[in-house]
């Protein structure tokens, strides 16, 4: 109970990593985690060990074994060395839409929340952009132009800005009606200042929680998108495309689904972890909004 | 045994459950969804298998690619084979009740005859189109044109179709509204869910050929076999697999070849050929009016780049299953030939990159358009797109759905421009087993199929053949008419195969064969 | 209240509004010309004008705003390029399924989440929290199709146990219904679950440590007294509101459950309408689900003066 | 049930533990106490020092996750409540044995009625129906001086100032007539005019039912005003307890004098800015309560400590007259000037 934790004095702590490991378990684990995964996406030509989009149709459809580690899919194409490299997608597409997203909302989080006029019209749009299912309106953005990475990564990234929009908004709202910044304010303080002392800090640590979530999400709905038809271009590994051209052969080709599909699985675990860590250690007040 | 407990345990609970009178319903997954109820106005083969429930025709062709009267009684060709007459069965009806006459039909002819190519062809050569009475009605031609009664019995892509003169005046570019013909079972319209199911009941008003003729492909007598017909869309083919062997459904048109083990072993399931041809057969469409394939050297080199084997085995797997075929009329076919086939058998792709170079390729990027959703189109373009890098080819592959592919195809301008250099797609074995009838063998210029290719010699090839009077003589064409056609590079052919279609034999039989079409009719529930 | 109901209902306006703007540029942007498309794959040039023009695609940019507009307010949705229905009747006979199954979803992740996210807090720190709390993260961490295609091979495929496929309206009666949703709802239903049982279980927590949970310990009521009606109804506003969220997140997978287990849905015409670009279909299906998403958002925020009495409008 | 002494409440030696992130806090480290029937007793001490601990151990509220009471005995009429199945310990709570908290704002739920909040308490111990708890409920409420009690039922705590909810709070307590009620800081988060009112009504009602009161609180005032016997606590353990006017006259343990000093004067009104006086006229820091203390937990803050005092723990020993204190220099801090 919260009383009797005021109560106690607690010693002044010493930094040891086993401490640090043990009061964070979630933070290590999703680091450690997302580390090895970005070491095998950025070491990809170094750990598979041929061309993942070598077509070899003699070979379809083998299951795992020495020769296939992960096995082949409909094309003979080697699943192993596709998964190596998916991770690279996978992975750049999650962080860049959580660095855009993130630079993007904040800073209409920041216009929104500090000039007022402009607030009612982004915020008006930004809840337009709320109401309609993120990957209902990614589908529809990418069918604007043909498929690649670039515009799905564009396409995850509009309906995620919102949410990162509202977050950095109503940081910045609780602060400016902090006494001290009223003051600063009346002290003539000049706006750009303000921002970057007082507000920018702030916003920081919900920024950087949210913005992992957003970095899971984006992963899941590439895959989706991918999966539906409407990702990247086939030929490229991204762990959803493997999926989608190996779900035609779930029944008897189970690993071009299931080891992708873990170690998609494992990803956004790591990030989600990075990020539960992260918003205990900076945000408590986000825990219960999740 | 849970789902038997469960079931068990509700149907003692609700005794009341509405007992309805047996209706025997047919659920069929077809290979495409129902999305045009116009077969004249579409290509698409689906539409075509609607069309062929819904609506009758003039002629049937027979196992033996013969033309046999179908809504026609009989008919009389004058000694010249300039003046055909044609007298319509007694009694025919619409599905709405009101009687076929010649009126319908003459109208139905004329709407076909601006639309589909092969009817296009027949018209350029009929002087008139004239109703006797009722049931009777004359074609009146200006040449000996050999191809009437096939041409009027066609199965693949545009049908000739009796619809009501009434939807037959609809402008051939624009779709019918009602699908109300004079086949064996009605269009439930109201009960439609495209993108999901189409409903057919049957046709109280449809009088089948007498005599119960055995059906043989499309000639013989029709009938509805079941009260209903539910063609179900299922996109995935595994789990319209799975569909079949939990019972869901009776009839799957297109089961994927690499499930064919776990089909043929699945109780209560057989698979079936649909016809004595291969059904499918792959093309690589070049753009003939875009650099480098505007170039006859440029579009030869591309042959060096094709190993058959590599998209089939891709695409279909199992051998059994697919044929390499070098050339461009089906083989197996009655006019298969070698004509110019020694060129489609050279795989080298060091000598493609280097003869694409003598042609005076420097690099560019070639745009392929890349389907993503197709079955069989999606992989083989992906096998293309591979061959062509490895061998050096700068390509830019364009990624997008199939619907966008067949609107992007028809784009005349360059690449650059939103145009093409190459797709992939297919076409029936069926149809292109024949000069005339396979209309992406032709070399219409600007009124051809996308690709655009231009030659006069093959157009005149094609006229000849339909004229040709003997079956040598035929042949003769034929194998002059592929030499030249592979000259050219109309296409480049990637094989053929044939996908059975895969049924509950323990629920249904009677399942008409050699159609290379599934149709529906006779097909009795048990 | 019903002032506040009103008043919220006209807050909707606005965003409607974007959304109707939006909606109509996006697929005007788009490269694809529909009258091409219509007019089929061997069609002329003019064929192709003359449907254009049919279509009023040849008109201002803003004539055929106002011209949508005015149809949309009187309900009329335009017509399918490809199947010619109007879309409305499109959408109207694909409605029974989603809202069968979102709601079957929301039944089953809200009736196991709650109780799950509860006793979690309750024994927190001990084998059962742990073992919750790992499977809320590796739920939220399951793409739904890769779980969907294990749960057919598994019930439908291996045991035969519920059906691969398909979806039986309740007219054709009650078991064949609930069957045919049983897969999907658990596959859809997963994430959704992590997602109610971490919220219940960290709003529990926070709960639980109030000095309000301390009295009614201190009165010795039973635990399921102070743990359900004590605790929980003090957790319940975040907890709704996620499940609000949480229904966004439904209709984002809803597209894809449905196109996994063939339902014929409002998520698979959606599919099918962008990847064919009928681009009134898409307009409509936007416009349809936005309006749902709104109306769930006034509900929740309507659900809060029930639950919370500090909560006056 | 004992009948040899007049106690109700009879503590010994409890211990009780919480597990930290740095290890085993002793929050509660043997402390003993009695409480006679009727009896107001008094537990006194800065915030940390094991109070409200110690209330919660009574009523076995410690947290299960966290903490435990690690030794020690508790006895009510006789009852050995530490071993106490929690069935029969739920029992107790409420009926027997109530409490009171030290924020009636956070005390009561915000989302039940005040009626719901006493009645389930009448119908969890009294056996009645819901309609007979909510006229008890009406009559508690009264009894507390609410007026308009019958509307107040309807109420949910938010539309009650503080001093009511403190008062609803009270008829909570007292609604199924405990023997012992435990009053944890009753009127820390009140004001100065509020305070007195309530421990005015809490005597009142204690003349009235003849309940035992346990008032734990940092105030010495409060105690001054209230209490008969009183309990000093320092770092968990008990360092002085005499009868409350033996005590003023003359504390024993620097710890209890430095407290005395510490005293704010009503008529500066400190607390009248809703700050809680807070006793920090003492040097230094409360001690870890991690490690073992071997000595006095008071030395290193005292000024009489001596090298005895940080090596040995010194003994409680009667001073007389029911005062007893743990101090080896009690000898020196008597002789010095308060």
């Amino acid at each position: 109970m919260a009383v009797i934790t005021d109560d106690l004095a607690l010693p002044p702590r010493r930094f040891s990593l086993a401490t640090a490991i043990r009061r964070n378990p979630t933070i290590t684990f999703g680091a450690v985690l997302l580390t090895a995964l970005i070491v095998v996406a950025i070491f990809a030509p170094y750990i598979a060990y041929s061309d993942p989009f070598k077509i070899a149709p003699v070979n379809r459809l083998r299951p795992p074994s020495e020769r296939w580690w992960f096995g082949t899919d409909q094309f003979g194409r080697d699943v192993f060395s596709r998964t190596v490299y998916g991770a690279r997608v996978s992975l750049f597409v999650g962080l860049t839409v959580a660095a855009f997203s993130s630079l993007l909302g904040l800073a209409l989080g920041l216009l929104c929340g500090y000039f007022r006029r402009v607030d009612g019209i982004v915020m008006r749009v930004m809840d337009g952009l709320m109401a309609i299912p993120s990957i209902l309106l990614a589908i529809a953005l990418i069918t604007l132009t043909r498929p690649g990475l670039g515009i799905v990564i564009v396409a995850i990234i509009i309906p995620e800005v919102p949410r990162i929009v509202r977050v950095v908004r109503a940081v910045v709202l609780s602060i400016r009606s902090q006494p001290y910044i009223e003051s600063a304010i009346a002290g003539g303080t000049k706006n750009a200042k303000l921002l970057m002392r007082h507000v920018l800090p702030n916003a920081l640590a919900p920024l950087i929680v949210q913005s992992t979530y957003v970095c899971a999400s984006a992963m899941l709905i590439e895959a989706g998108l991918s999966f539906l038809g409407a990702g990247v271009p086939p030929e490229v590994p991204s762990w959803g495309n493997i999926i989608a051209q190996g779900r035609t052969f779930f029944q008897i080709a189970p690993w071009t689904i299931l080891i992708p599909g873990t170690f998609l699985a494992i990803t956004v675990l790591a990030v989600n972890l990075l990020g539960d860590g992260l918003r205990d250690r900076l945000d408590p007040r986000l825990a219960r909004r999740l | 045994m849970l789902k038997r407990i469960f079931a068990g345990a509700l149907a003692l609970a609700i005794p009341f459950a509405p007992v309805q009178a047996q209706e025997k319903v047919l659920k069929a997954v077809m290979h495409a969804d129902v999305r045009v109820i116009d077969p004249m106005w579409t290509t698409q083969t689906i539409a075509n298998i609607h069309g062929m429930l819904v609506y009758d025709t003039l002629f049937g062709n027979d196992a033996q690619m013969k033309p046999q009267p179908q809504m026609v009684g009989k008919y009389d060709i004058s000694p010249d084979k300039l003046t055909y007459t044609f007298t319509l069965r007694d009694g025919l009806k619409f599905g709405d009740g009101s009687p076929v006459t010649t009126k319908d039909v003459i109208a139905s002819l004329q709407r076909w005859g601006k639309k589909d190519g092969v009817g296009i062809r027949l018209m350029s050569f009929v002087d008139k189109l004239e109703a006797v009475d009722d049931k009777t009605f004359r074609m009146v031609l200006k040449k000996p044109y050999g191809m009437v009664l096939e041409s009027l019995g066609k199965t693949n892509s545009s049908v000739a179709v009796i619809m009501r003169e009434k939807e037959a005046m609809t402008d051939p570019q624009q779709q019918v509204k009602e699908s109300i013909g004079s086949g064996p079972f009605n269009f439930a319209k109201d009960q439609w869910v495209p993108g999901s199911k189409a409903v057919y009941v049957k046709n109280p008003h449809y009088v089948p050929r007498p005599g119960n003729e055995p059906p043989s492909s499309f000639a013989g007598t029709k009938f509805a076999g079941v009260d209903r017909i539910e063609l179900i869309w299922i996109s995935d083919p595994q789990t319209a697999m799975s569909a079949l062997i939990n019972g869901e459904i009776d009839f799957f048109e297109a089961p994927s070849i690499d499930f064919l083990p776990i089909l043929e072993k699945a109780k209560g399931v057989k698979l079936m050929k649909t016809g004595t041809l291969d059904s499918t057969h792959g093309m690589i469409r070049l753009n003939h009016l875009q650099p480098p394939f505007d170039n006859p050297k440029a579009r030869q080199a591309m042959y060096h780049l094709i190993n058959q084997e590599d998209f089939l085995r891709a695409i279909v797997g199992n051998p059994a299953y697919y044929r390499v075929c070098h050339g461009l009329i089906t083989c197996g076919s009655p006019l298969a030939n070698d004509g110019g086939s020694a060129m489609l058998k050279d795989y080298n792709p060091k000598k493609a990159l280097q003869l694409l170079k003598e042609a005076g390729y420097k690099g560019e990027p070639i745009t392929v358009l890349q389907a993503t959703d197709h079955v069989t189109i999606t992989p083989a373009t992906q096998v293309l797109i591979q061959a062509m890098r490895e061998a050096g080819i700068n390509v830019d592959a364009q990624a997008m759905d199939w619907g966008s592919v067949v609107s992007r195809r028809a784009k005349k301008d360059p690449p650059a421009q939103g145009g093409w250099n190459i797709f992939v797609t297919t076409t029936g074995g069926v149809g292109s087993a024949n000069p005339v009838l396979h209309t992406w063998i032709g070399a219409a210029c600007d009124k051809g199929l996308f690709g655009w290719p231009c030659d006069a010699k093959i157009e005149e090839l094609r006229n000849a053949f339909a004229f040709a009077q003997t079956d040598e003589e035929r042949k003769k064409i034929a194998t002059e008419l592929q030499t030249r056609a592979i000259e050219q590079v109309v296409y480049i052919p990637f094989g053929q195969w044939t996908v059975p279609l895969a049924y509950r034999a323990d629920r249904i039989d009677g399942i008409v064969p050699n159609t290379g079409l599934a149709v529906l009719w006779n097909i009795k529930k048990k | 209240m019903t002032a506040y109901i009103v008043r919220r209902l006209f807050a909707t306006l606005p965003v409607m509004a974007v959304v109707a703007v939006f909606v109509f540029f996006l697929i005007r942007f788009a490269p694809g010309d529909p009258a091409a498309i219509i007019a089929g794959e061997d069609a002329t040039a003019e064929a192709i004008a003359q449907v254009r023009a049919k279509l009023g695609l040849d008109r201002p940019f803003m004539e055929q705003f106002f011209i949508w507009i005015l149809q949309m307010l009187q309900g009329d949705l335009g017509v399918s390029i490809f199947s010619n229905l109007p879309v409305s009747r499109l959408i109207v006979q694909r409605v029974e399924p989603t809202v069968a199954l979102t709601l079957s979803t929301l039944f089953v992740a809200v009736a196991l989440a709650i109780p799950i996210g509860v006793v979690a807090a309750w024994k927190a720190r001990r084998l059962v929290d742990r073992l919750v709390m790992g499977f809320a993260v590796l739920g939220f961490a399951m793409p739904v199709f890769v779980l969907a295609y294990i749960l057919i091979y598994f019930f439908a495929v291996q045991w035969q146990l519920l059906p691969v496929q398909g979806y039986r309206p309740i007219a054709e009666g009650f078991w064949p219904f609930v069957e045919s949703l049983i897969l999907p709802s658990v596959a859809l239903g997963v994430t959704y679950m992590a997602l109610i049982a971490r919220i219940t279980r960290a709003s529990m927590l926070e709960v639980l440590a109030q000095d309000y949970i301390r009295t009614a310990n201190a009165k010795g009521l039973a635990t399921d007294r102070v743990l359900l009606l004590h605790a929980l109804k003090n957790a319940a506003v975040p907890i709704v509101t996620v499940i609000g969220i949480g229904i966004a997140l439904l209709i984002s997978g809803v597209v894809i459950t449905e196109t996994v287990f063939n339902i014929p849905g409002l998520g698979r015409l959606t599919v099918d309408a962008v990847l064919k670009r009928d681009y009134p279909v898409v307009q409509g299906l936007i416009l349809v689900f936005a309006a749902a998403k709104v109306l769930v958002n006034l509900i929740i925020d309507i659900s809060y003066a029930f639950l919370d009495p500090r909560i006056r409008y | 049930m004992s009948v040899t002494s007049g106690n109700i409440l009879e503590v010994r030696g409890l211990q009780t533990q919480f597990n930290t992130l740095d290890g085993v806090v002793r929050a509660v480290d043997g402390v003993s106490f009695d409480l006679a029937r009727g009896e107001t007793l008094g537990i006194v001490g800065e915030s940390g020092c094991g109070k409200s601990v110690t209330a919660l151990s009574i009523l076995r509220l410690i947290p299960p996750e966290t903490g435990r009471i690690a030794g020690g005995s508790i006895k009510f009429e006789g009852e050995e409540l530490t071993t106490l199945g929690e069935e029969a310990m739920k029992g107790l709570r409420g009926h027997r044995i109530s409490m009171i908290f030290q924020e009636p704002m956070t005390s009561l739920n915000p989302v039940l009625t005040v009626g719901t909040q006493i009645a389930e308490n009448v119908v969890r111990h009294m056996g009645v129906s819901w309609r007979a708890a909510r006229e008890r409920s009406f009559e508690m409420l009264d009894l507390v001086r609410i007026a308009d009690a019958r509307r107040r039922l309807d109420e949910y705590p938010h539309q009650l100032s503080g001093g009511m909810r403190q008062r609803v709070m009270i008829a909570l307590a007292l609604s199924c007539d405990p023997q012992v009620l435990i009053a944890d800081e009753p009127t820390t988060a009140l004001d100065v005019t509020i305070q007195a009112q309530i421990l005015d009504l809490m005597l009142e009602l204690k003349e009235k039912t003849g309940t035992a009161i346990v008032l734990i609180t940092h105030d010495l005032g409060v105690i001054a005003e209230t209490t008969e016997r009183v309990v000093v606590m320092y770092a968990g353990r008990k360092v002085e307890e005499a009868p409350v006017e033996a005590l003023f006259a003359e504390p024993l343990h620097p710890y209890t004098r430095g407290l005395m000093r510490a005293i704010p004067r009503l008529d500066i009104e400190a607390d009248a800015a809703g700050m809680r006086p807070r006793l920090q006229e003492i040097p230094g820091l409360v001690p870890r309560l991690t490690q073992p203390i071997p000595g006095c937990a008071f030395a290193p803050r005292c000024g009489f400590a001596t090298e005895r005092c940080r090596a040995e723990p010194p003994p409680l020993v009667d001073a007389g007259g029911g005062h007893t204190v743990a101090c080896w220099e009690v000898d020196r801090v008597r002789a010095s000037a308060l």
